[in-house]
């Protein structure tokens, strides 16, 4: 026989105050099975928890109904909670009487209503749950961590020193990322590289951590704790175990012209490179798009001739290599906006007007200019420079709506950069709002303003167009309310920070969801900000959403020690709210099969009665190893035989009667 | 909790349990409908299948005693295939039988118009049944006669039979008298607008490609029934809908309907209660429609046996037009291995939420 | 033929509570205990008692008949009445939990409403078999509607000859009636109960095989006896074969059936086999008879 | 009994006047298919169309009826049986839906169980029956032994006359109230039929019956029921079932099928129980709640249906439960005619008695 409890709480006044909850709990003590029901301040609390034991015990409860917040927020608290009592945790159901109720409403009398309404679902759901079993599942003790940056470094070393080997994947030559491109870093000004250096070098020759640099992935299958991935080692056309990163093959060989992408274009890299000197690995690779060797069936030979170790091998080709992760850190980082919906301000077009990333490897020491700010059009040193803020940010007709987050802070470095590299040059920000959140930012934006003598002129730019030998910057300071034109010998435009690229391409394959913006989602905004949708997915650095340096590092470490948790069990609890398949129903389509993202539906042979005959036919199963409980297979399934444990039609049906007849 | 834990190794994932063929097969040609050799000719092609052992089975028409009504039969020896027959009067699509077959140990042949053939693919695709267990003996299709418009036409006296030409059909009443009306007026609805009177897929084939009749009057129904505003539309759909009487004919003819136990069937929950009330009957033509959606091969087999007169291809119409629209699929049964759109997940899929 | 069914068969028409003002009206009862029949809590036993209605006096029933039980707002269904009529102060229905009405109705607790519409269909033919041995052959929840002949028999001992009761369920946990098999009917004078599980467990100290397999160890002697059978089909087929063995004939062989039932009168079709009806040719046909007829049964 | 002369104007007419005080129910063209439906308008009737799809049954025996109503609210739930209210007149009934009344009587009326739902609508409809214009070739009523003109069971029967007016015949006292009354209400058009047009009227029942007899010879009841007896368990019923697609096409469309289900509706407090029709073509017929069927696949389903018709309902009632209307025999999707399942019985029947008495 069927006892249900229902257990309304008050979250303080966040219900109460909108949802008459002794009403509420009286209206549910006339439900059907409902035997008992109260309500409590906090039914999350110590006390509201054992309030719930008890009155499973004493009223020989076997089912629960807990009407409170999101079960977003307490289904598991509640699940353990009946649990500990003695019940299963899947014979509890919470009714959202929070978000989907009080919040929403102002008043009290139609959210009480709304709220009984819910809670008589949740009572219809709960008569008809079924208790659940969770299963074990094995952990691979290993994790992949896509992107070397910043992030991917710091989470690499924080799990590689658990004691777990990791795999870091690199699309470029080396890692080290943005970072690696940055002169000075806010706001204590300390050199970039000098701070990154030794982690990378950490990186390199730790030996649980695996380098694969100038590779991709391919594919990811599998699921938590268990994900088979296939990486793209590209064709380098060197021997990473023979070279000895000498540099006699990029100081010789002879097409030198190629463009920089890691000086962002402004300065040349050969044909046989590394990204930068402290590059790790220091193995150089062949850019065979533009190597005369292999544009030209086998000429030139160059590297080859001069290499002391032989390690030059042209005929290498991509592998694909398949590894097992039992966790995976997403740490893709960003990529700075190409502004081409905003022409007015000629990014592409003039010469001068440049990224601030463009202006970082201007100003860095080992830049192309080797830290001599020059412009790069004629390689005059400016003698005024306007900051553009905002630029692609925060404006949502045109671009992002969102704030980039970094960029006030390193205009303001930038500009004292300037100013002290070149003090006769002037700084001008042009800016909406400064954001300045964070420990010593404002000190550091208020000594630009005031040590540095940078001119912050409140407004947006308008247009910048060249007059002789400089630009002019056009805008209105909204602050004097009139135009301004400023000239300019060089114009650094705070470009938005948005995904890499191919972001969204890359979040399809592994598997978990993103934003609009192409942002990696994390599973909750505020609870779990460093998971992804996906079990053991992880997520740091930009790829998640803008931000500085230490909040990346926060984040990457915070990615890896959840990854060390996970690996420190002995197995994962496997859902227990899994696909099933009703076989009598099942008709073999298989429709089910492509869509599953875990690979958990086989073909199974069955024997049957049909009439007086016995018969062997096909049908679906569900490895209960494999699936995850996503119902993708249940919402594919035409016949109906495929279904969800814990959201079976007849669950969900009976809670839509509910709430409706 | 912990007790309970059981412990699920994974297991590698198994291939398909059996490969679509998507290669074109090979056809031979035979004579075609209307040649005096055409019947002699189908009648030793399903002999010869059955007596060399190709297949175990062949799903044809029987003559009958009305000539208007050949029904449908199920030859297991060479020599049942005397009287086997193929005519303008084999209307009913045969392509479902095949279900039944699913788990026969042999090979079954199927004779199958242009329509009928598409149902014998989808079928296939759905994963029913594998192609290598189905014979396709395709007819190109020259149209066929609805018995109601000759027996119409007749009037008061008995149709004894019925010799179709190519443009007109003589229709001899049992008194002797003699008539000849023209063949588009005796043909049925579904024919007048058939597009594919070919079978797409065949092993052999009767009969050059056939070009089919183009009328565009479902479509013409179709645009008229998009303009109007929904209220219309409504009341439109509640005439016709309130004359079903759930004999589910419709259901039970369709090759995309496969299902073992249809939600109309299912008891726990009771999707579809007995009551006629206007929800209902909705609930009914409506789920079906959308059920058979991105499946539906346009055979038009449920408008030509629903008693009542229930335009079903009007719907099933509209609804391949939207699923054409969204992902620009192939007719369903067109093409061996592909699936329903409306099933599959591609990251190139229209994407109306963002 | 162009006999009527329903003349031809005299008990019929005094049927002596044929439903009155609405056909399908149920008279109300309500429930007054719940009693669990098998550790597996697939059976219950439901005690009932007819408001403003004296069962033996407004409400007359022979052993072996049903009635259409309801459950208000979920539908209702044809039980068989496992009570005796002898008892006269509640009804007894022995309930599987097996659709949606007998689910809602293993929800129920003491006092809840039901509706009850009966007696309905034939009964056993407890005057005719006065006098002779009985055999009672039973399966699981197929001894409800035989535990309503035994216990009228044991209340009228004297009027019967010796009863053997053979009785088996799937395992321990699946007999029903454990009270009355292991101690109440043993206890009646000139009474065997034999009981069989298909598989014992721990605590089992009894026989453990198939009913028709202790049929035939026991061998029960046909001469003056009636067999009265009823459980699963499997387990009927099986029985009717040995009790042939044994040399019972048709007419010493009684059954009683299930199907699935809707009106109850007649009327909606489902229930039959050639041209009877379960609800009110039935349930309870000797061997002869159902041979005698078109079906899926025999 | 009396013979009237209604013109096509008066019998228009009159049905206005009808429609004041009853629910019509008339032959309707929809879409192209006639049937037998509910008008709102004398217009909408159709009497010259051919034989509606739509049985004239669902008259006294509708697709769902409410059979309770119940208030499960209180303490005490509330529950009364429901009784059909007002008064029913059904138009252009065919000869072979008379016969098909009487068949369903049997089944209702007949016996300790009467029903109650479907005595007060059977009390409570007018019966005016229609000589059948034309005679289809599927039409077998001369096999159960009437014709189409044969008006036995209504209260009156109209035979469209060639000129268009109908001859109007009284066959029960009802009938002859109502026309009373209708001559009280003034009918233009409604007149006593002079000899010519009863002679025209007999005339045009001589034709159709003329028509009729072509089916005589192919179709016949005799050795029906004896050869069924002996065929329970003949392969033919597998070869049927092999060709039936399990619709409800034959049950829905005949005008003596009457198996209903009984179900349960509930809204809140509120809840009904009501009948439907069945089928027992349909799986979930004779399907248990635990699951078992004893009637498994389409060869036991088809075979009940046909013996239901053919043999059961012979020996239960003494006769055919068909009628002859051929409706299923003109919509099966795949052309099972029941004729050649009588023709098939007949031959078994004779097969047997050489046997026997060879």
């Amino acid at each position: 026989m069927k006892r249900i409890g229902v257990f309304v709480c008050h979250c303080g006044t966040n219900i109460a105050a909108t949802v008459d909850v002794e009403k509420v709990a009286e209206s549910a003590r006339h439900l059907p099975h409902v035997v008992f029901a109260t309500t409590y301040k906090f039914m999350c609390a110590d006390p509201g928890q054992k309030l719930i034991a008890d009155a499973i015990r004493e009223h020989a409860l076997n089912r629960v109904v807990v009407a409170a917040c999101s079960p977003h927020m307490h289904e598991r608290t509640f699940r353990k909670a009946v649990e500990r009592a003695g019940v299963n945790p899947y014979l509890m159901e919470v009714a959202n009487v929070r978000e989907q109720c009080s919040w929403v409403h102002r008043d009290k009398p139609v959210g009480t209503e709304k709220a009984a309404a819910l809670v008589a679902a949740a009572v219809a759901k709960v008569a008809r749950n079924v208790p659940l079993e969770s299963g074990k599942l094995p952990v691979e003790r290993r994790a992949l961590v896509v992107g070397g940056g910043i992030a991917g470094i710091q989470a690499a070393l924080d799990i590689a020193e658990s004691g777990y080997h990791v795999t870091i994947v690199e699309r470029e030559q080396s890692v080290g990322g943005r970072m690696a491109q940055l002169d000075k870093t806010f706001p204590t000004l300390d050199c970039s590289s000098c701070i990154l250096t030794p982690k990378m070098v950490d990186v390199g020759h730790h030996p649980m951590i695996e380098i694969c640099s100038y590779s991709e992935i391919e594919s990811v299958e599998g699921y938590v704790g268990n994900f088979e991935v296939t990486i793209r080692r590209k064709a380098t056309s060197v021997d990473p175990d023979v070279c000895t990163g000498c540099g006699e093959c990029w100081n010789r060989c002879p097409v030198k012209k190629l463009p920089s992408s890691f000086n962002m274009d402004l300065g040349h890299r050969p044909a046989i490179y590394v990204d930068f000197p402290q590059a790790i690995p220091n193995v150089p690779v062949i850019d065979r798009a533009n190597c005369t060797y292999y544009l030209r069936d086998g000429k030139c030979r160059v590297c080859e001739k001069v290499c002391p170790t032989k390690a030059i091998d042209f005929t290498l080709e991509d592998r694909l290599v398949k590894e097992r992760f039992g966790a995976i850190v997403m740490a893709t980082g960003f990529q700075t906006a190409s502004l081409q919906q905003y022409p007015e301000w000629g990014l592409g077009t003039y010469p001068d007007v440049v990224t601030g990333l463009h202006f970082e490897r201007l100003v860095s020491s080992t830049g192309p200019t080797e830290g001599k700010i020059k412009r790069p059009s004629d390689g005059k040193e400016p003698k005024s420079v306007v900051f553009v803020l905002c630029a692609g940010s925060r404006d949502e007709a045109r671009g992002r709506s969102y704030c980039s987050k970094a960029c006030c802070m390193y205009s303001a470095k930038q500009a004292i950069l300037l100013r002290e590299k070149i003090p006769q040059a002037q700084a001008h920000v042009f800016y909406m709002d400064i954001r300045t959140a964070g420990k010593d930012y404002e000190e550091f934006y208020m000594r630009a303003k005031e040590e540095y003598g940078v001119n912050y002129i409140r407004g947006r730019v308008a247009k910048v167009y060249p007059e002789k030998d400089h630009l002019v910057v056009r805008g209105e300071d909204t602050l004097l309310g009139r135009p301004v034109a400023v000239e300019a010998d060089m114009v650094v435009l705070a470009a938005a920070i948005e995904p890499r690229a191919d972001a969204a391409a890359l979040a399809q394959k592994v598997g978990i969801s993103y934003n609009r913006d192409h942002f990696f989602s994390e599973a909750h905004p505020k609870l779990r900000p460093v998971e992804s949708n996906t079990g053991g997915v992880f997520l740091a650095g930009c790829c998640q959403g803008p931000k500085d340096i230490p909040e990346t590092v926060a984040q990457a470490s915070a990615a890896a020690a959840k990854v060390v948790q996970m690996f420190s069990k002995d197995a994962l609890v496997s859902e227990a709210q899994l696909a099933s398949v009703n076989e009598a129903w099942c008709i073999g389509c298989f429709l089910c099969q492509p869509v599953c993202p875990y690979k958990a539906i086989q073909p199974k042979e069955i024997e049957e009665r049909r009439g007086r005959d016995k018969i062997k036919r096909t049908v679906s199963s569900v490895n209960t190893g494999l699936c995850q409980g996503c119902g993708a297979c249940a919402v594919a399934c035409p016949s109906g035989a495929m279904r969800l444990n814990g959201f079976t039609d007849e669950q969900i049906l009976a809670e839509v009667d509910a709430v409706c007849l | 909790m912990s007790e309970a834990i059981k412990t699920a190794a994974p297991v590698e994932g198994e291939p398909m349990p059996a490969e679509l063929k998507t290669a074109e097969i090979p056809t031979r040609r035979g004579p075609a409908p209307g040649d005096p050799e055409f019947l002699g000719a189908l009648r030793d092609c399903c002999r010869s299948l059955l007596a060399e052992g190709h297949v175990q089975r062949i799903i044809a028409y029987r003559e009958t005693p009305d000539s208007l009504r050949p029904e449908v039969a199920f030859f297991a020896s060479p020599e049942e295939t005397g009287d086997l027959v193929w005519d303008l009067f084999c209307n009913t699509n045969i392509c479902k039988y095949l279900l039944d077959y699913r788990t026969f140990e042999g090979r079954i042949g199927v004779v199958v118009k242009g329509c009928d053939a598409r149902g014998v693919v989808q079928l296939i695709n759905d994963m029913q049944i594998p192609r290598d267990k189905v014979e396709i003996i395709g007819i190109c299709c020259p149209g066929q006669i609805d018995p109601a418009k000759v027996e119409s036409a007749a009037g008061e006296a008995w149709v004894s039979r019925v010799v179709a030409g190519p443009d007109s059909v003589e229709i001899v009443t049992e008194e002797g008298t003699e008539m000849r009306v023209p063949l588009e007026s005796v043909l049925t609805d579904r024919c007048l607008s058939c597009r594919k009177p070919n079978p797409p897929v065949a092993d052999v084939v009767f009969g050059e490609d056939q070009k089919g009749r183009i009328s565009d009057e479902v479509f013409e129904q179709i645009a008229e029934l998009e303009r109007m505003s929904s209220a219309e539309r409504d009341a439109f759909w509640n005439r016709h809908f309130e004359r079903c009487i759930r004999c589910f004919a419709c259901r039970n003819v369709c090759p995309a309907c496969s299902c073992t136990k249809c939600v109309f069937d299912q008891q726990e929950p009771d999707w579809l209660a007995g009551e006629r009330n206007q929800a209902n009957q909705h609930f009914f033509q409506i789920t079906r429609a959308v059920h058979v959606s991105g499946r539906c091969t346009g055979c038009e087999e449920c408008d030509r046996v629903c008693p009542v007169g229930i335009p079903l291809r009007l719907m099933n119409k509209k609804l391949w037009k939207d699923v054409k629209d969204l992902f620009d699929s192939p007719l369903p049964g067109t093409k061996l291995g592909v699936r329903s759109p409306l099933v599959m997940w591609d990251p190139k899929d229209a994407d109306s939420f963002e | 033929m162009g006999r009527s069914e329903a003349a031809a068969r005299p008990e019929a028409a005094v049927s002596d509570a044929g439903p009155a003002a609405g056909l399908y009206l149920p008279s109300p009862a309500t429930i007054q205990e719940v009693r669990l029949e098998t550790g597996a809590a697939d059976v219950r036993t439901f005690k009932v008692t007819l408001d403003g209605q004296e069962i033996g006096k407004d409400f007359i029933y022979r052993p072996g008949q049903c009635a259409m039980v309801s459950v208000f707002g979920v539908g209702e269904v044809m039980l068989s009445l496992s009570s005796s009529p002898t008892w006269t102060t509640h009804l007894e229905f022995s309930v599987k939990n097996a659709g949606k009405v007998t689910s809602t109705m293993h929800g129920l607790a003491p006092g809840a409403r039901l509706g009850v519409r009966g007696p309905l269909g034939n009964w056993f033919p407890y005057e005719s078999l006065q006098g002779k041995d009985l055999l009672f052959v039973g399966g699981g929840i197929g001894l409800a509607p035989l535990r309503s002949l035994i216990n009228y028999v044991i209340d009228n001992r004297d009027r019967y000859g010796k009863v053997e009761i053979i009785y088996g369920a799937r395992s321990p946990q699946d007999l029903c009636f454990k009270s009355e098999i292991f101690e109440t009917w043993p206890k009646a004078p000139d009474t065997e109960v034999f009981v069989t599980v298909d598989r014992g467990d721990a605590d089992w100290k009894g026989k453990e095989g198939f009913v028709p397999a202790y049929l035939e160890e026991l061998a029960p002697s046909p001469v003056g006896k009636v067999a009265v059978i009823c459980g699963p089909p499997i387990m009927i087929k099986f029985v009717l074969q040995g009790l042939e063995k044994l040399g019972y004939s048709d007419e010493q062989v009684i059954t009683t059936l299930e199907m699935r039932m809707k009106c109850g009168v007649g009327k909606c079709g489902r229930c039959n086999i050639g041209h009877k009806y379960v609800c009110v040719d039935g349930p309870v046909f000797n061997l002869a008879q159902l041979r005698a007829l078109k079906g899926e049964f025999v | 009994m009396a013979e009237k002369l209604v013109t096509s104007e008066g019998l228009f007419t009159m049905v206005e006047k009808l429609l004041g005080r009853a629910q019509v129910t008339a032959p309707r063209e929809e879409n192209g298919i006639a049937v037998f439906g509910p008008v709102n308008s004398a217009g909408q009737v159709e009497l010259d169309g051919p034989l509606p799809v739509i049985p004239e049954k669902s008259v006294v025996f509708p697709q769902s009826e409410t059979l309770l109503r119940m208030d499960l609210g209180g303490e005490v739930p509330k529950v009364e049986a429901v009784e059909p209210e007002g008064e029913q007149v059904i138009l252009g009934v065919r000869p072979c839906g008379l016969q098909a009344f009487a068949r369903l009587d049997r089944v209702f009326l007949e016996g300790a169980f009467v029903d109650p739902q479907y005595r007060r609508r059977r009390d409570h409809t007018l019966i005016i029956a229609l000589t059948c214009p034309t005679v289809k070739r599927s039409c077998f009523c001369r096999a159960f032994g009437y014709g189409p003109s044969d008006g036995s069971g209504a209260d009156l029967q109209l035979t469209r006359l060639p000129g268009g007016s109908f001859h109007l015949e009284t066959l029960t006292e009802r009938g002859g109230e109502f026309v009373a009354e209708m001559e009280k209400e003034g009918i233009a058009g409604l007149t006593d039929a002079g000899a010519e047009a009863g002679s025209a009227a007999r005339a045009e029942k001589a034709r159709v019956e003329r028509l009729a007899e072509r089916s005589a010879a192919a179709v016949s009841t005799e050795g029906v029921v004896e050869g069924l007896d002996g065929m329970y368990d003949d392969p033919y019923w597998a070869q049927l079932a092999e060709r039936c697609i399990s619709c409800g096409i034959c049950t829905y469309l005949c005008p003596t099928c009457h198996c209903f289900d009984i179900c349960e509706k509930a809204r809140g407090p509120e809840a009904e129980r009501y009948r439907c029709w069945d089928t027992c073509l349909f799986s979930n017929y004779t399907l248990m709640a635990g699951g078992a069927n004893p009637r498994p696949t389409v060869r036991e389903r088809l075979r009940n249906r046909l013996y239901h018709k053919l043999n059961f309902f012979n020996h239960r009632y003494g006769e055919f439960l068909c009628v002859g209307c051929g409706r299923c025999v003109e919509h099966c999707p795949t052309n099972i005619d029941i004729r050649k399942v009588m023709a098939k019985a007949a031959a078994r029947s004779r097969a047997q008695g050489v046997s026997v008495n060879g």
